[in-house]
């Protein structure tokens, strides 16, 4: 049963009665309608993991991209990352929650049955992967509620230092409620459109990763290079902010993963284990590779690494063995060093901070090969009667659905912003810097 | 010696048209700078800072007297923009110079 | 029996001998005698929460704070912070931990009964709010220790660049010891004054921020203003500092206010995502406030705006459900946000940090509503028998005890310290900055 | 049963079926064969733990470390603190793991039986110190990972700012090979010397900090004073910095220490509470003898203080009692404090982060004063048959092991290092900092 | 141009009376000073080092002849506290001064 | 008055060999110089930048013109290490000097 369920992280997030009502569904556990059991243990362990994730978002990926501006941009980074998380969390439980996972059967939303949290109290429970074994819904909530945080954030990566900042916080409500909610429901629950394909997406690699990579892409491409872009020096203004920031998303994530199981049981110890060593194998990899091309080893490239590996075993980590891990992390970051410091460069666009260089490319490569590490022979948890191909094909179709919805959808609500309130500043406040122009102060002072 | 204040962004074009010219060294500094072109005020939980200075950067360059009207020129012409706070150029006299390297002298140290 | 006890945080703090002792009061759990039950999943919790307490204060309150002021002082509010912790940690249990919570019946102190912790072993056990559980008493006095170091720390916010090191310190030791304990008792203990009052305080609004917010007050009334004080620019000598503190505490709170549960239950579950809520609303209403009132959100407000809805969710996040929550939070940055921005402009009194601004008057907006929203007809826990008039009577009175209480003895204390120590250095020292004066090293170099 | 376990943290490390060989030995715990629980409560506290020590490591130590050097080294340390724990990660699952904890009985080694974690599944369990409790073993392994991943990024401390980054990383892959795996299994495993000696190393005093800190003398006397020192203002370039990652090492320590109990459980707790006590008591001493001595406390004593608390209660925080912690944290206070301002001074040596003084110093003391504070009649928890005596004799045996084991190994590696790779960079490479050198980037950028 | 070395904290004090005096613009350098006035110590874990240089700020200011003592006057009375490391002030000669924004030169780019 | 750009490095040696001979005060700034020492190449995620500034320190030092030729020897004695980036030297006229604690002027300003 756990292993059948296992695809999914989240995939049962109806709360008790809610599954009364799906108990037909072929794929939802079979709860003993007696004695279903909340073990505080799992409840210590997801609260832990709620607030990793919240970790990760602020201060984490602040930091994380705030060190990679200039410093006159450093606060519209903070500012940025800040406030769209606030703004999720509260569209969330307004009306977030309830189309993702609202109890509704299509494939696509989950209707309006849980607006306001309504009928949710302390006491209500939603499933686990084990049969049996439930969490308070407000703590499935809250952990699900900060990958909607944090999602959005991931995009403004690409369009740092020349983005109007109410222009993103207008893109980044119209686009949770456009682009990931719906694409959560596809995969996370069990009526989604992706979820009844069978892909196997045990953290969020399509839904967080690739999606929020592909419309960084479509983001980039639509607003236009920085002024300068190529010809003034661009470096990071302070490498010790991203190093920082990056280890706050390798321990964030932690939650974020292996929070995913929903239980502090063994197959979340696989998914922690897994977490560390594709990460690790990964930044030495993006290391490895600067050595031998240039001779030096930057700690910006074994930060990207971190991440990339990161991203890479999102959506593998319950389903794929320690070696497969690593053998995944390294050939993540062959992908993405390749994509950043060749194909950008050819294509000369301006994603400033590489959000699809790492995390689409990443994620894509994850997902894919997620599909091919899980099989039993190459270490992963799938028996006998799982075939590699079939997965990898499954794993192939998700991709492209995600890459298609999100990249579509994100375009329109790209123009319509452009349209309404403008996605840029002028280029003097380019210039001055968006701390002083858009925010009224500076990031330093003597 | 030449002295200078620019915008800073205009540092590397600047720079450029130097050496294109034959300029072969100068010192940098991040300066403040107070004029017409005015700061910017912050806000800190209501209590109101009028910041009165603008980022720019400082340049000295000692030239041959042959050359430093073309380095008046070179700086004038890459750091116009036309808007309020392109800068200033003075000029100050240089009694010697001197290469701690070598113990070159005036126009050879330069 | 959970719902009625729900009322305070850490109400129970007795080992099971003296829980029995206790056995008569009739607001104290029935404990099972035969059976009380250590959940392992708790004990998890707690100490998860607890050393997330420990973070809140070092580094996140030092941080927040120290970003805020000029550079020369920063190593002086780093070291006010942490050395205030250590010393109050090790005053914790020498007799801390024996006068707030050492079994005494009277409303004021908790007696000298466990001084140096005597009797406490690794099997003592502390019970919680549902009869028949119990968590390890050394957790709970490690988790109630992180409270008790924390809150002098947020009082030298309103006398930061200009305070003598050692009057700060010798100021704390006397604080803690008349103001912290007695009223930590009067609110959490079973015997205490508040307590036996009814008021609420599910994580320590009143005690830790009205509490600390009044003393700033007095504070920085008795110093006076810091030279050049409206005359010079003293702007934050580093916003990142400040949001990374922020977000640290933030982060942190889940420990300070869900682990006031006591147990990794539904309730708790509630308080976390109570706590995520009013948080998110307040921040976007304090950046929403500005830019509707200068057209630029800054990241000082959004900071600002969290702490203060951190602050104001602090007694309610047990009781409240989340839309109230989201109404807290926003209530509570209206009243901050007018308070800093006109009140005390008017009356140019010289609280550095504001501590008042948001401690004080966030906790009391939180402490009073706590009355109003935890009212099930406005979605919160209270029953049908709640009579939301009352409640808010008993909050307005433990608001009011404490502010007198705080107010007037930490008015003594300073007036002491000053006729000893003296609480101020010189004008040249100030001028100086205090890293150098007081500590003899500078924080950054080139 | 726990107490006569309880000596060593992590002492029983096998898998289940490895415990039942084991079962003839005397000091395995009995597990009932029929049914040994898997505690959620416990799993999550681990999974915790060890995310906390990933957090310890990076950013932690790297920040406390880089924030001490001159800012043109400081990316220089990021990156050996980051790609030594990656290094390391990998290492273990291959076969670092194994030759530790591989089910070995030979008293230095644990053999090659689980090379590649192979046989491990997320069913496989470890046992924990009370009978009939298990652990995930992936967790088990997780958590003792990335023990061997923070202990070789200590000894960098001693020669940073002058040594070649190449040579860094392969003295450490050596150096956790030969000395920290088989100490590592000598002291925790059942059928290890030290172990099997009845030393009392609760979290890795010895392993750890004693190990790292030896090496780490070693080190700098091979490689030599950086140009400059003694001469040039060397100052911290980020007293900021420092502060921060002695702030977040004291963090993750809880994972360290109280993770190393195996189990949420009363005997956790008290890990806990000395883990809190042990380091406030140090952090005062250390700044109360700056006061005394030159009227000044420091923002790097007080750090000191900490992490020198911190090493000195690891190896005691399961077996002492409060008040002995804080005695222990005091008077190892008193011995790194002399040891690093007087005996360093006079030797004129250049061990330019002190990991000697404080690790290695401080690791001693808190080894010998285990032996002396575990007695009951001290606070500790050892009963009546315990001889204080007795018990410092073998810790000094153990620490002496180490000493030489660490001493003699290291030394020749470093040897073997120098004359391949080369040990250290050209002394124009020095004068122009690592970070430009070596990595090709700069830290920070106006 | 008037060369001066000040306090950091009389900046906008001095600031505001050459304005008052005419003066339109100046460069602002934050240096180390050096003099009379001795630094402080720093000790790290035993290592006692002196900082020997104190901060200053330096100002640059080109005026016409005019002005020029009026600007030595203003400078001093203000940034005058009468305690050791109050500063300096130096005059030098300019040459030529031109506004890279219009072109004018000498009097007319001040 | 006599400017100098040195090797950061050699600050503490330089000051104090000024010292020696009886110099009493300087300015000292953190600047970036451009000359024959070539700056370094940092590479960014495969974007790569040449940064041709490399740090130097800049001394700024008014002595009589009696003392001028031992300050210009003292800095090229100790600052030179013969290698490309020992820096320069450069000598200008100063016109008055005053100290701003005293009024005391020119000479005795020093
Ligand atoms: N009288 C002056 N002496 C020295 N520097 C000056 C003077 N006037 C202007 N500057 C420098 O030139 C910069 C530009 O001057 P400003 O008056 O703002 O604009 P503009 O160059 O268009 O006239 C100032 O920021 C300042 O650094
Ligand atoms: N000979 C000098 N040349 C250049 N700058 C000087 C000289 N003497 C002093 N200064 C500058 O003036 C500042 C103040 O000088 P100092 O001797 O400390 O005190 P005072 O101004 O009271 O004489 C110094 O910090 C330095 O920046
Ligand atoms: N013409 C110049 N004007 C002003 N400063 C100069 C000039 N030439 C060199 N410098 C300064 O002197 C420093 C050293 O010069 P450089 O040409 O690199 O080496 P060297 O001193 O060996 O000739 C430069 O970094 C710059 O700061």
């Amino acid at each position: 049963m756990l292993k059948k369920l296992g695809l999914s992280a989240a995939a049962i997030m109806a709360a008790l009665p809610a599954l009364a009502q799906t108990a037909t569904d072929a794929t939802a556990p079979v709860v003993e309608a007696a004695a279903p059991v909340m073990d505080k243990g799992d409840v210590a362990w997801m609260m832990t993991s709620t607030a990793l994730v919240l970790f990760m978002t602020i201060p984490g990926l602040a930091l994380f991209y705030g060190g990679l501006v200039r410093s006159k941009n450093m606060l519209s980074i903070l500012m940025q990352t800040t406030l769209i998380a606030c703004m999720v969390m509260v569209i969330w439980v307004l009306y977030g929650y309830s189309v993702t996972f609202g109890g509704g059967t299509s494939p696509y939303w989950g209707g309006f049955g849980k607006l306001f949290l309504s009928g949710v109290t302390a006491d209500s429970m939603s499933a686990t992967f084990s049969a049996g074994y439930v969490i308070p819904e407000y703590v499935f909530i809250a952990f699900q509620m900060t990958f909607a945080a944090i999602t959005p954030g991931l995009i403004i990566g690409a369009f740092a230092e020349r983005v109007k900042f109410t222009a993103v916080l207008a893109f980044c409500a119209l686009w949770v409620t456009f682009v990931y909610f719906p694409i959560a429901h596809m995969v996370w629950d069990a009526s989604g459109l992706l979820f009844v394909m069978g892909a196997i997406d045990f953290a969020g690699g399509t839904v967080v990763h690739i999606n929020a990579g592909i419309a960084a892409l479509v983001g980039c491409l639509v607003i236009g290079k920085r002024v300068g872009y190529g010809k003034e020096n661009m470096a990071p203004h302070s490498m010790v902010m991203t190093m920082i920031g990056a280890s706050m998303l390798w321990f964030g994530w932690f939650g974020f993963n292996v929070g995913s199981n929903l239980e502090a049981n063994g197959g979340a110890t696989l998914a922690m284990i897994n977490t560390f060593v594709a990460t690790a194998a990964a930044t030495l990899a993006w290391s490895l590779l600067e050595g031998i091309q240039r001779g030096k080893a930057s700690m910006l490239g074994a930060a990207s690494g971190m991440v990339a590996g990161l991203v890479a075993i999102t959506p593998a980590c319950g389903t794929v063995g320690p070696m497969g891990a690593i053998a995944l992390g390294v050939i993540a970051v062959l992908g993405c060093y390749f994509f950043v410091t060749v194909v950008k460069n050819k294509f000369q666009y301006d994603d400033s901070l590489d959000v699809f260089g790492i995390h689409g490319v990443g994620g894509i490569i994850g997902a894919v090969l997620t599909g091919v590490f899980s099989a039993g022979s190459l270490g992963g948890v799938k028996g006998d009667d799982y075939s590699i191909g079939a997965q990898v094909w499954i794993q192939i179709e998700a991709v492209a659905i995600t890459l298609v919805w999100s990249g579509v959808i994100s375009f329109i609500i790209y123009k319509l912003i452009d349209m309404t309130i403008g996605l840029r500043v002028d280029a003097d406040t380019e210039r001055q810097g968006l701390d002083l122009a858009s925010h009224g102060e500076a990031a330093y002072h003597g | 010696m030449i002295i200078a204040a620019i915008k800073p962004y205009k540092l590397d074009e600047v720079r450029e048209a130097l050496t294109a010219i034959g300029v072969q060294g100068m010192m940098v500094t991040e300066i403040k700078g107070f004029g017409m072109q005015s700061g910017h005020t912050e806000i800190y939980r209501g209590a109101e800072y009028a910041v009165n200075f603008v980022p720019k950067m400082r340049l000295e360059i000692v030239v041959t007297d042959a050359l430093a009207d073309a380095v008046v020129e070179a700086i004038t012409k890459t750091a116009r923009t036309g808007k309020i706070g392109d800068g200033k150029i003075f000029v100050l006299n240089v009694e010697s110079a001197l290469r701690v390297r070598t113990g070159d002298v005036d126009d050879d140290a330069l």
